[in-house]
Formats: structure tokens, C-alpha cells, sequence
């Protein structure tokens, strides 16, 4: 049987076009693979489920295995409510089999992509946005990255409160060449003593921190950042600037993040992208890695086009002498995340804060009752740490009612996370079992 | 559709989508980080949103309704829509589930780990990195690993060729590599005699691509990577083209340490208009210590076997949050489901047929050429120098005219080392008439071209848009990155 | 695209989709029954089969993607596509399944049963038509099975009018009864007049429509209802124009006997091309042993509620299979669940704002009129009969003129009591941006008609395909209702 | 809030409106409605769920009150498998909110129903066939009432192995001005002994019947029907005619039945949709009610366009004068069957039906161990029916062990049915757990 993804096996049409080009075998266009190289046998492989159905049913076999529960869970991936536009966007054959056309024949995708980085710098207050890079941990690297390499000083002062599993990354993409430097954690859940002299060529700030703690603190380190001709980059959640400043407003140079909580789904890690945000200053434009669309001028008057802008920049330009590397990032994430903000507009943004603000409350207030909270007195977004005798004892007892209860971020921490998913109702079903576990 | 940029279509006080109420206690924020401006956002009602984006996917033209064999060195193949289903299974799992909530995702990642191991020969395969070019990253970052613990913290040159993907300079450089790029020499490979004059005790690793971006096969690879390995070196196989030898010959047959491949582009994720994509890195044993953090294993736990999280105890660290873009994973693993070795095979020739089918329908185009007249494996970087040295046309508008016809293909990346290229790679996907079509389009461009040069220059005609001038957006003092700064710098002196 | 028929698509030996294999015995069928000749489906790869419907898709203009203000009477309004996430919800639950297994959906059943009663006045109502006709031939069957219950078997006439749908006088017709069809009087309106001459001991029924497609409402109907109800005769109200007064005015507070509704247009269900829909029948008291069978009916049970399956005595029967199009009912109860109260007011309201306000617009273009001056509720059925006088352009003309512009509208059923018709219904899903452009378009093309008569009769000018011939539609000699026939009659002298 | 459904809300907006008409408020245009239709207090209904995200809850709150199982239940609704493919394309925003456009702007509507109208006509060797009506049992319904009027003779002889729930609705349909008369089921699940005369319009046979038997003796009711100036009406499922011979061959004059296993889902009964065909005989086509679509030429040479096939015969050009009455019918679920007939094309067809022919005897074979199997000796697609001491006792105790077991067509027989969908392994657990209850 043909396959159905592979037309061209039928024997009449091979046949057909194998006498076209004058060949008698397909081998013949293998000749210049030496015999020593070749496999000389079939690939060991699971015998093939060619009919759709029984693949369907392999799958499903396979996903059975998986288990669902109420999940408190974040650390990195967010739950957020995901709009049915969002999914029917972005499940369009159009956009979803797309790759790189140019202007006109994808001049959807342009536009798409130039209005999701529009929308981006609306709510960041930042004039330059780049086309999605691939997560938010890459977004910190770059952004340290293109901060370092404006100043010219290879060293970083970074908070301390970052979650280890971004810092792993940021060690191996970092520091062969640029020198890390962390901020002890204050007592209230920020950042603390921040030091830094001339040879820094940035802080690096994140807010809500992996405490959940919005950090109060960006003005004062913007200054100190400033004065010592450093940058003040910004990890940012854009999910919480409905409510909290974006960080231009407190003086930040660069912004960056993960876009994950507008419109994407957990996936188990596959919804992320990443953002990096300037202001419109050319020498700071000139370290981004990533492509920037911008909005031109066609030859009929009032006609939008768009293009790359400063593709000089890129590595598909000039190879090794581009910034960084650009590649397949996360394209299809930055158009749903503009079909998300679109739909939210600036009254959604504000009353999602708000919600996720007072149900975050509610939740520690809720937990508060049976363990520690920490940073009980700071202002939390969606997480907060609480103190437990251990763990995974109470993460296990609470799976075995059903409840995701959180992350452990230590033997005796664990990071609670709360979006405008959870109902009260919600909360208060996990603040029984925690009672209930820890009595027992 | 002539369809406005969104903010063009916000009326103050619309609603998209609400959102549920408070229900808990109210907060009050410090001034410190209360947002003072509420930011600028469209407003518009949900029929809108969805009507405006559904207008802009009509004016893109995906994989799916057109013949994409014009983006060559992508391998634009069908991916199918039964595996979107299983993409979607996955989005409400979430990457922090407990091991025993998710045995099903996991099982999937040791499985497909196994097929690529035996598909590329390697050991172990991460399947963590985002893309190709951070499976390259990945890669070079597990060479310096492994250097710096075998005591060649000295090692700090890459070798690469001038037509693999540019990320393999650009990653090597910015991973603090010096970077030695080897040019084709008269046959259109690798300069073998480069690679000799370059390799040293200074050679950290080769970052080659085999077939390159022109799609011919060098078919003394061996020789390169036993090259690398004498002056002990690593050799790193860039299998972003692997579509047409999938079956045939392996990396590790021939000696490579470590490889990568592309899902979206051999095991047919989608292309998603530029990623989400994913990429899969395959070490030889050697490497395995170095392996981005965490792995999954398989264990055997009261007879039965269970998959479990693992740290390289050496390892490179995260490459990308969690384990990777899981539903490309699950994508690509239920495509090699759904066609096993034998099928996996029928791939890659097909695939190498359908190119050379092409090929020979594109070289009776006059004008059209082949640099260096070669065998061809999967695709085919061709040439429309003698084309444009007569009629002043260049490949870009040749391609740009094209798009009037429904199809397209792109120039390839910067230098252009090929004059006026433009590069083929008619996958397994595509069936004999869209070859022709395809061919007939090109030649009915090339004919236009002779005819009426100006005519060719001047397309677009029949796309969304016309001709863009490009000039505004090298320069700073008129670009616009964003509307809001296209409205400072374009609008606010009209209104 | 210039997209073939898919016939010419196929080679043989291609496959779109494997099959699972037989695994049990081998079954010989006898020669009777046996298939001699393959059929001659067309032969395709995955990829081309959706490559095709994709473009055809794209040849086509759904609500979603244009201002479908012109399907007048259809209430064409968003729907939203959350709740297509519901309608697939139930693609696997059987019909057949044991009550216990399929609480979820009968209690949504049940609910919307409830809500809808509420929105009508009625006391029960069946969900299970598969659309407004079919609801409109299952009140009929009730009305007959009432009349034959209550010695009404000699009741003969069904009494509607003309600008009630035609499924109101076809079925009825279908039924068995004489159609009497009241004509409008010098307002419009249907003429009392006659109904009191119409009326008398054969009167079965009155299927009015209020407002009729017209959009006026006929503020003397409950003189109507009380005429027929005078005689022994049903009342029976067609709310498929329901649209601009929900919670304004109720059909059993008028004295309605029955009533249906279009699920697929007051509440918002896609319009799918054409069905499935789903239509609604609501009932008085005298009516409920009647009903289609089953009805769905809560139970309390141990303290705890049930839903089960019940069936009338008297019941007409089945309309059609198991309880009604589900996946519809689902999205309907969804988007009355997503308004309440409050919101399905604002939905009548601003539906009306919507018409009054396109209306004047409307009424500015020279050559456009409404007939008989009257106000409107959600609709209107307009006039080019001074452009058509002045400039031979006709209606459905212009209609498609339009479409080169992105919209459209009809020209409404035949006969064309209002010369040279066109209905437009603004439902509340539009902007007022939208009337605006809609409007403009009109006006555009209006001023074209009379600078260009010829012009625009020749239109489209940027569809998929040109100006029609459809003469040979009418031709049993040329007619072709399948490619078969078209091959057998156009194509075999050429081969 | 402006509601995100109803853009014109939004009080600016309504006052400009207002405004532009003259009207003081909406109350205006609905002065025609006298004071005492007036509701005067809003409607009773549940508080609205305005946030999408709280009607996915509520939504999801009440799917959870379905159960799932491993069905064998069919009976008139199919779980056939559905390749992804279908649904991809009756999603697409293009086909699935359109309505009632032009043949220039729906040219794609048109085109995809003239293909799956000329695909049915294939398997159906017929030349006419109807862009669908609702479903299988209203086909029946007018089919019938088409060979009556044709022969203008209102009596029809009906196969007696007619499923209980479709008779119903074809006595209300036809009863009221047309004759029904059955015909017995032989021993061997066939239509039995059939006399007709020339008071008869029509034979109706349905093949496979109700209890999955195929019919084999078509051939000699379509010469006796033509013998007595009658119609052969054939209800046959268009997923068998891969291997079963279709109406036509043995000389049936009408064929209908429901498309729903050609890419449907059950949908809880959702997924119907019903065909009528015919030969291109113009006094019978003048009878279709429903709406035929046939290709036309253009104006430019070689394209083709489409449109209605002899219009005047319905209801939407002349009312009551038109053949009974057209409607909004089930047009999407013919594109979509187009689409399924297309991917499956004549070999996918055939294999289709050997696969269901194969797994249907051996379920006859496995369940014939335990129960007696009625019609054993007959050729059976899909459904066989069992003899059980208690339909009601047999399904619960199945259901217990998740398995639907078969529909119960009276309080000692149940109806079982196998499809593609069932591997011998399902089939086995089936038997096994027969066993066991029976043996209880």
C-alpha cells in the first residue's frame, strides 16, 4: 500500500519519474555514499501503526498513564486560563504550517508577529520588542548578554532569588565569559544589599520573584545601576503589568521574560517564549539577537508592509559575527500571545491582576491558618513559600487526594501557586487536606 | 482583505473576553509598583479579535495550501493533523507533576529517545533543546564540558563550513569559540585541505553538515571527522539534512560524537511560523556525563518498569526550561510510529527522488543552473546567474514574482556564495504534479523575466500588499519596531 | 486558487488514510451482494485531500471572516468558539448509552428546556428537530395529533402568510392540510381581514411569523391569536425572528399555543453551510401529550435529582433520531448560559439598535427604500426598485457586485412581493464600524450601477470564478448533478 | 462591562448610534408592541457565567457526569473511526459559520458539496443524489413519499427488520396520507415472504437491517416492484459499500440512508445526516425535495462554477407548491463524509468493509460460545443480535464491568455491534465478561 504521507512510493509513478531523470534506481542517487558508510540492515524500530486509528489508539494507551489532579503547581509554568480564541488562532493551518515566506506571501505572519510585539511594548512602555526568542530562561541569558556587551563589562550583580533551575542555565550560558554575582535574599522575601562599583554591566532583577514576591525596590536599583554606568535588566511576568509597573517605569534598561501565562498552555514545558524589550536607542537595538519586524512603506500610498528591521545584526546575516544566534524559536507563541492581549485589552489585564493579587491573598490567609507562610508581609503575585516538617511527605499526602499541592523548592519549602483558575472553593479544599496531612 | 493593524480597530470600552471577579480579599498595592498608565491595548469585542486574525491567517500562506518546496534546506513536509491531537493531549500537564502523575510523557521521552539512538547510532539522545540551533548550542556547550574535563580547557577553536547553518559559527562564537569557517572548494565540498591547514591542539570540534545546504553528499566525511579526531577533537554532525538518508547511513557509523537533529524538520513537527520547533541532540558514549539536565531513564521497580528523572552528574545544565517542547516530541514520536523503518526509509528516497526529479525539470529552465553539476541527495541549491546577467532580474524577484502563482522559495542565508540562488527541497510530501506545477511556475517566471524585466522587478501584483521599500528599516531615525513607535515617529505630527 | 475538482486530483494506487487490518476470519460474501466494480473515489495522499479542502475552504466566506449583515432572516451572529469546545465534547457519547452514563447531558438538556420555556412562556418544550422547518413540521404534527384527539379530524386549513418562511405553508402542505396564505394588507402587515375571512370550522391552525421576515411587528397579533382561538383553531407562532425581542415579548403571553425557535440563529449556533442546526418546539399545557418522543424529565431520587428519558403517550413520534443535533443544544445553553438575563435583553436591544441605526444609513443611499415606511425590530427587507428603474441593474446584482467587496447579501425567497429585495439584519454581534463599512459598500456600488450599469452586470470582478451560465441547471439534457453525470453528458465525446 | 458578544453595548457607542437615528432610546423601535404583550420583569434565568473561564467550569462540571465504557452500542448511531482530518476541515471558521452565500463567494461551499453529491454518486452508481437532509430516517421518509408520488400511489410495502425508533418517525411522516404494509422477517433475519400489487407505489427494504443482516435478495424485489409499476427503495449504509454491492446493481430505482458513519462522530446522536439518490431520470429527480447542486460554465472558458439543479422543484422558490419543504439540513456533515470518502478512496473503502465484515464474525464467533446468536448462517456487517435470559440484567452486569454491551431491542435480545474500531482483543474482553454475568 502507498502511504497516505508519502505519494510518490506508488510503483507507476516512481517508475515514471525514475525514467524522466534517466536513473534506474533510486540507489543511483546514493552513489556518492561510500559502502563503508552505509546501514546495512533495517533500523530497529517498533513495527510502524500505519492506520490512523491504531495510532490513535497507541496514544491514547499512552496518555492513560498520565494523571490529573487540582494543581497548585507553577515554578516556572503557569496555568492560566487559556481563551478558545487563542487556541483557534494558533491551531490555523495557515499560521501553524507556515515558516518563512517573505512579506507578501506571508504577509499575515508579519503582521501578526508586528502587532504581538506592539502590543508587548504597550504594556511594557518599551518602544523595541523582539519576535519571540525560545523561552524565558534564554530571554535573562540574552538580555544579561546584551546588557554586558553595551557596557562592555563582562561581570552582572543578579538577585538571588531566581529559580535554580533557570540558574543552571544561566551558569552554562553565562559564565565562561561573564562573571556572576548574586544578591543575598532580604528577610521580607526581596532582594537585599545590592553592591555594585563600575566593572558591573548590569543588575538583574526578576519581579514576582521565585517567592512570588514583587520586588518594591526597581527605582532604587535602577538609580544605583545608572550611577554606576550599568544596566538595569528586568525579568518581568507580563501576565502581572495589568496591575504592577512595567519596569520602564521605575527605570529599567532592558526588560525580559517568558510570555507562558498570555494564552499559552503548560504543555509540560512546551508553551514557553521568550520576550526582551528596549526603548527605541540605537546602540542598545544593535545587541539584540533576535529578528525585529518593523512596519514600511509599500508603493501604494497608505499600504502597510513590513520587514525585518537592522537585520544587519543576526547570525543569519553574518554567521559568527551576528549577535548570539538566531534561529526556530517560538513564533507561533508570540502570535497567540497577541491574539490574548487583544482579547484581554487593558480592563482584562487590570481586573486578571487584581483577581490573581486577591486570590493569592486569600490563599496565604487560607494556609496561613495550619503552616508558615513566608514573607507573610510582602505583596505576593499568584506564589508564595510556606514552611512544612517535610516536603514530600506533604506533597505525597496530598497527591493521594488528588491535589497538586505545590512545588518543593527545599526539604522543608514548598512554593504554592494560585491563578484566577482556583476558585475559593479551591483553596479551601487544599487548605483542609494541608490540615488534614500535617495533623495526621 | 485590506485588514488594518489592529490598534486601528480598538473603540474604548469593548471587551474581548472577561475575566472571573476578585472573590477574595482586596489588595492594595505600594505606589512603588502600582502601574500608573493602564497600557494601551486594543479594545475590541471577541467577534472581532477572532475575525481580524482569522483575515491575517488568509494572507499567510502555510505549508498546508501551497507547494512549499522553495523553502529549501527546511524539508517542508506534511505534518500530520491526527499528531496536532496528540500535541494537544499534552496541554494540561504540567512540567513540575510528580514522576508518578506523568509515566505516559515520560514513557514517550524513552521511547523516542531509543528510536533516535538507533536512527542516528549515538547512545543517548537530549531531547531538551528548543530548535536546531539550540541543539547546536547544546552541543558545543557538552564539547566544552567535555574538553574541560579531559583537560582541554585549550581547546578554543570550532571548524565549521561555509554552507552549514550559520548557528553553528554564531552558537561556537557565542559559547567563546574562535571560529575557522572551511570554504567549498572547486567541487562545491568542504575544502579538505583547510580542514588540514586548521586543526590543531587549539581544535575544540567540527560543526559539519553533511549533505550541506546545496545537498550534495561529501563523501569523504570519514576522513574529516578521523581528521578532527587525530588532533583530538570532537566531531559534531549537524543533521538538520537528514531527511534523505534516514536508513541509509548513520552518524555514528561514521564516526561522529555527537549530532543533532531538527523534529520540525525531518520527523515533520510544524514550522509554526517559526517555532515552537525542537531539537535532539545524540552523543556517543563518551559524551553521556554531559548530557543538559535532567534525562529520562527507565527503570525496572517490582517488575515492572517505571521512568524516572535523572542528573548528569557532569551535566551542562539546563538547556531550556523543563524537558523540552514536549508536544513537538509527542508529534514527532507519533510520526515515526506512523511509519516505522521500512517507511522511514520510503522517506528518504522518496525524498532524494522527488529532488532529483525536480532537479532534472528545473535545469531545463533556461538560465536556471546547478553549481558544480553534482550528485544530489535530498534538496539543491541552484543558480539563476545566467538568468539575471541577461535580463538584469534577480532571484529574490524571481521568487517574490512567484509568489503571484501561489508558491515561493527563498535565497538561502547570507553570503551569497551561489550567485543568485535559490534552493529546492521537494520532500517525501509532495507528489509528481505538484513537481511539475511547481517547475512550470518557476519556468513561466523565468520566461516573463526575458520578456518583460520589469514587469518581474515590479511584483508583487497579486498579494495582500505591493512592493515594499525596506530602505526605513535599517534606519534608526525611522524605524518602527513597535506602532507605538511607528506613531511617534510617523503619525503624531499628523494628528 | 484555481482549484480543480477533486476528481481530477486522483491517481490510482495513492491512499489518504490506512485502514486497520481484518485480524478475525475472512468473510466470502455471496455473489448478490457482493461489489463487482470498485467505486471511483478519488485517489489521494493525506496532504492533497487536505490541501483541497483547505483552499476550497478559503473559496469560501464564513461569518466569522466577513460583515454577514446580508443574510437577512438568518440572524447570522457569532458563535462562540468556546462552545464549539462543548459540541465536541459530546462526539463520543452514544445515544443508546444507559441514562446513568449520560447525566451531564440531560441535565443540560433538561436546563435548557427550562430556560427556554422561560424565554417563551411555554410549559415544555422539545429539542429534538433538526432545525426550524423541522421544528415548524413537528408543531404540525402536533397540531394534528391535538385535533385528532379532541375531535378535530374534519380541521383541514392551515391558515400562514407570505412573508412567514415557506417551510410554514410546505409543511403544513406536506402534512396533509390546504395552505392558505394571507397576503400582506396596505401596511404589510398580514391582512386581518382576511384572516377573518379565512377562518372558520376547517381552521387548524395560524403559523405566523412575528415579525414576519420583513422585520415589522405586527402589534395586532394578539387579535390574530384570539381569531383563530375563536374557531376552535391552534395558534401557532414561527420565532425564528425572535431575535429582537427576547424579554421584551413572550409567544404564550400572546396566547400562542406552540412556537419554535432556530437554535442556529437566535442562539447561536453555526450556521455550518447549512445544518446540522437545531430547532426548538415549545408548547402550551393542552399541547405536552404530544410531544416528540422522548422527553427528558428530572426525577428526585433518594434526595438526589435524576434525569431520565420519558415517553408521552399521545406522542407524534419521532422527528428525528434520539434526542435532537446535541452538539448544538450544548453550544445554545452554553451562550444563554454566558448572557442570563441581562444579557440576552442587551442582545434583543442592541440588535435593534443595530438595524435602526444600519437602516438610516440605508435609507441615504439614492435608489434604496423600505417598503411601507413602518418601524423596524431586528431587520428590514429594502428596495432597489427606483436604481433598478433607473439604471436596469437588478438586485441580486448588486448583491454580487458586492461580494467583490468582501460581503454579500440575498435577495430573500421567491416570490418577490417587495421588487428587487434585499434583507439585512444587523444582529448584535456587529459594530457599529461594521454598518458603517457595510453601508458604504452599498453605497459605493450603487453609485457604480448608475455610472456603469453594464459594469456592474458583469460582476465578480475578484472571485474565485466569473459571471455563471446557469441555464443548463434547468436542462435535464445538460444538467449535472454529480461529476459522473457531468463526465457522461460534457466529457465522454471528448475522451 | 461591555459584554465581549455584544460590541455595541458600550454606552458611547449607544449614544452616538441613538443619536444618528434621532431616536431618544432603543424603547422607541419597539413601539409597536403593545403594553400588555410587555414582559414586565426580567426573564427568570440562572445568573450568567460572563467570564469564559467560569462557564468552561460549569460546563466541564457537568460532563463529568458522563460516564465512558467500552461500547458495543449502535443501532442506528455508529462509532466508526474519524480521522483527524475531518474534523480539521468541518472546524475550519470558513465552512463551519457559513450560511447561505452566493455561488461566487461560497464558491468553496459549492464545489465541496458537488464533490461529496459526485463521490456518494460513485459508491452509489447512481447519478443524482440530494446535498443532505437531517439524517437517514427523514431519507427514508422521502424517499418513500417520492416513489408514491412518482407512481402516484400512495402505499408502500416496508421491510418488517426496521429499527422501533425509525418506524416511529415514518408513521408520523407518512402515515397520515400513505398505506403501510410489512412484510415478515424470515427465520434467517431477511425480509420474508413479500406480495405486492399494482396499488403499490413502492418496495423499502433496508440493507444491513435492523439486525445487521445483510439483504441478499434485491435483485428479485426490484423485479417484482417493476413488474407491478412500483419503486425499489433501498436504505443501505453507505460505509458497507466497499464490499456490498450498492442499490443500483441489483436495480433499486431510490437509495437513502444516514451518512453519519462517513466521518462523523456519534455526538450523542448529533452527527446525522441522510441521503437520497436516484438515476438521472428527470420525472423522478422532479421529485427530490432537497436542494441539488450541479456544475455550470462561466463566462471564461474551462472554469467551472455551480448552482442549483432544478430549483423550482422546492419549497424556497414556490411554498407549498414545491415537493414537501427545504431547510437548514446537515450541509457540513456532507463535506465532511466528501472529505472521508476522499482520504479513504476505493481501496481504503473495501478494506474498510472486509475489516468489519472479519471482526463482525469473529464477535459472532466469540460471543456464540457463551449465548445464542440469532441469524447465525446470514451474512452480517456490523450488528448481530444475542438471545439472552435478561436484556436489562445482561447490560447492567456489563456496565458494571465498563462495558456497554449492545442496545436491547426487546427484554430478551440484544443488539450487538463491532466496528473498525474493535480489536479482537475488545471483542474477547466482551465475551469473557458475557460469560461471567451469564454465569453468575
Amino acid at each position: 500500500m502507498t502511504h497516505p504521507y508519502i505519494p510518490n512510493t506508488e510503483p507507476g509513478v516512481r517508475a515514471e519519474m525514475l525514467a524522466a531523470v534517466g536513473a534506474r534506481s533510486v540507489e543511483e542517487f546514493y552513489a556518492d555514499i561510500p559502502a563503508e558508510l552505509r546501514l546495512n540492515r533495517p533500523l530497529d524500530l517498533p513495527a510502524p501503526l500505519v492506520a490512523e486509528q491504531d495510532l490513535v489508539r497507541h496514544m491514547e494507551g499512552l496518555f492513560a498513564k498520565n494523571v490529573a489532579g487540582l494543581s497548585f503547581l507553577g515554578h516556572g509554568s503557569y496555568a492560566h486560563y487559556v481563551p478558545a480564541v487563542c487556541d483557534e488562532v494558533n491551531s490555523r493551518s495557515e499560521f501553524l504550517t507556515a515558516y518563512a515566506g517573505e512579506p507578501y506571501e506571508d504577509h499575515g505572519r508579519f503582521q501578526a508577529l508586528f502587532e504581538y510585539v506592539s502590543m508587548m511594548g504597550e504594556l511594557l512602555e518599551m518602544d523595541v520588542v523582539n519576535v519571540p526568542t525560545y523561552d524565558g530562561y534564554q530571554a535573562s541569558g540574552t538580555a544579561i548578554r546584551m546588557a554586558c556587551r553595551y557596557t562592555g563589562r563582562p561581570k552582572v550583580l543578579l538577585s538571588g532569588a531566581i529559580a535554580a533551575e533557570k540558574l543552571s542555565k544561566l551558569r552554562d550560558f553565562l559564565s565562561h565569559d561573564i562573571e556572576m554575582v548574586f544578591a543575598p535574599v532580604a528577610a521580607n522575601g526581596e532582594i537585599g544589599e545590592v553592591e555594585i562599583d563600575d566593572t558591573f554591566g548590569a543588575i538583574y532583577l526578576e519581579t514576582p520573584n521565585v517567592y512570588g514576591v514583587v520586588e518594591t525596590r526597581g527605582k532604587e536599583l535602577a538609580d544605583l545601576a545608572h550611577a554606576n554606568g550599568a544596566l538595569l535588566v528586568v525579568s518581568a511576568d507580563p501576565i502581572s503589568l495589568g496591575v504592577l509597573a512595567p519596569p520602564a517605569a521605575y527605570g529599567a534598561d532592558i526588560a525580559c521574560g517568558d510570555i507562558q501565562p498570555l494564552g499559552m498552555h503548560p504543555g509540560y514545558g512546551g508553551g514557553h517564549a521568550g520576550y526582551i524589550a528596549t526603548q527605541d536607542h540605537e546602540p542598545l537595538v544593535a545587541e539584540f539577537p533576535s529578528r525585529l519586524f518593523g512596519i514600511a512603506p509599500t508603493k501604494v500610498p497608505g499600504e502597510y508592509g513590513f520587514g525585518d528591521v537592522y537585520y544587519d545584526r543576526t547570525s543569519f546575516a553574518h554567521r559568527e559575527e551576528g549577535k548570539e544566534w538566531v534561529g526556530t524559536a517560538a513564533a507561533l507563541w508570540g502570535i497567540t500571545a497577541g491574539v490574548y492581549l487583544a482579547l484581554m485589552g487593558p480592563e482584562g489585564m487590570k481586573e486578571l491582576g487584581e483577581t490573581v493579587l486577591s486570590r493569592t491573598r486569600y490563599a496565604m490567609d487560607a494556609l496561613g491558618r495550619h503552616v508558615t507562610v513566608r514573607h507573610r508581609d510582602a505583596v505576593h503575585f499568584r506564589e508564595f513559600a510556606i514552611e512544612v516538617p517535610s516536603s514530600g511527605a506533604l506533597l505525597d499526602g496530598l497527591r493521594d487526594k488528588g491535589i497538586f499541592g505545590g512545588v518543593a523548592l527545599d526539604d522543608r519549602t514548598v512554593l504554592v501557586c494560585v491563578t484566577e483558575c482556583h476558585s475559593t472553593d479551591d483553596i479551601d479544599r487544599l487548605a483542609a487536606a494541608v490540615k488534614e496531612v500535617l495533623g495526621a | 482583505w485590506d485588514e488594518p493593524i489592529i490598534f486601528e480597530l480598538s473603540r474604548p470600552g469593548r471587551r474581548g473576553i472577561a475575566v472571573p471577579q476578585a472573590e477574595g480579599p482586596g489588595v492594595e498595592l505600594p505606589a512603588s509598583v502600582r502601574r500608573e498608565h493602564a497600557p494601551k491595548l486594543p479594545e475590541m469585542s471577541q467577534l472581532h479579535v477572532l475575525r481580524h486574525y482569522l483575515r491575517l491567517s488568509q494572507e499567510n500562506l502555510g505549508f498546508d495550501l501551497n507547494i512549499d518546496v522553495g523553502q529549501g534546506t527546511c524539508t517542508m513536509k506534511y505534518s500530520p493533523k491526527v499528531n496536532d491531537l496528540f500535541a494537544k493531549a499534552t496541554n494540561p500537564l504540567h512540567p513540575h507533576q510528580h514522576e508518578d502523575t506523568v509515566q505516559g510523557v515520560l514513557e514517550i521521552y524513552w521511547r523516542m529517545e531509543r528510536m533516535l539512538a538507533e536512527i542516528s547510532g549515538m547512545s543517548r539522545v537530549s531531547l531538551q533543546p528548543g530548535s536546531g540551533s539550540a541543539a547546536i548550542y547544546a552541543n558545543i556547550a557538552m564539547i566544552r564540558a567535555y574538553h574541560n574535563a579531559n583537560g582541554g580547557e585549550h581547546r578554543d577553536q570550532v571548524i565549521t563550513t561555509m554552507f552549514s547553518h550559520p548557528s553553528n559559527a554564531a552558537c561556537a562564537k557565542t559559547a567563546g569559540y574562535e571560529v575557522i569557517t572551511l570554504m567549498p572548494d572547486a567541487e562545491g565540498l568542504p575544502d579538505i585541505e583547510a580542514l588540514k591547514a586548521a586543526i590543531g591542539p587549539r581544535t575544540a570540534a567540527l560543526m559539519i553538515t553533511n549533505p550541506e545546504d546545496t545537498g550534495v553528499f561529501n563523501s569523504r566525511i570519514k576522513e574529516f571527522v578521523d581528521l578532527v579526531h587525530s588532533v583530538g577533537g570532537l566531531a559534531c554532525y549537524d543533521q538538520a539534512n537528514a531527511n534523505g538518508i534516514l536508513g541509509i547511513t548513520r552518524a555514528r557509523d561514521v564516526g561522529f560524537d555527537l549530532c543533532h537533529f531538527n523534529l520540525h524538520k525531518t520527523f515533520s513537527t510544524p514550522h509554526s511560523c517559526g517555532g515552537p520547533a525542537a531539537g535532539a541532540c545524540g552523543v556517543a558514549p563518551a559524551l553521556e556525563p554531559f548530557l543538559p539536565e535532567p534525562t529520562v531513564d527507565r527503570v525496572e521497580f517490582d517488575g515492572n518498569e517505571r521512568f524516572v528523572l535523572k542528573y548528569p552528574e557532569k551535566s551542562v545544565g539546563k538547556i531550556r526550561p523543563f524537558l523540552g517542547v514536549t508536544p513537538n516530541v509527542v508529534r514527532a514520536y507519533a510520526w515515526i510510529m506512523s511509519l516505522g523503518a521500512e517507511g522511514l526509509r520510503q522517506v528518504a528516497e522518496t525524498a532524494v527522488l522527488n529532488n532529483n526529479y525536480l532537479m532534472h525539470k528545473i535545469l531545463q529552465i533556461p538560465g536556471a543552473s546547478v553549481p558544480w553539476n553534482s550528485r544530489h541527495v535530498e534538496q539543491a541549491r541552484y543558480s539563476w546567474q545566467q538568468l539575471s546577467e541577461e535580463t538584469g532580474v534577480h532571484s529574490e524577484e524571481i521568487g517574490t514574482r512567484a509568489a503571484d502563482f501561489g508558491v515561493h522559495y527563498w535565497t538561502s542565508h547570507h553570503p551569497y556564495l551561489v550567485p543568485e540562488p535559490f534552493t529546492l527541497e521537494p520532500t517525501e510530501s509532495y507528489a509528481k504534479e505538484d513537481l511539475d506545477e511547481y517547475a512550470a511556475i518557476l519556468a513561466h517566471v523565468a520566461d516573463e523575466a526575458r520578456r518583460d524585466p520589469e514587469f518581474v522587478k515590479g511584483a508583487p501584483y497579486n498579494q495582500t500588499i505591493h512592493k515594499i521599500d525596506m530602505t526605513s528599516l535599517d534606519d534608526p531615525k525611522q524605524w518602527a519596531p513597535t506602532w507605538r513607535a511607528y506613531v511617534r515617529k510617523h503619525l503624531s505630527g499628523q494628528g
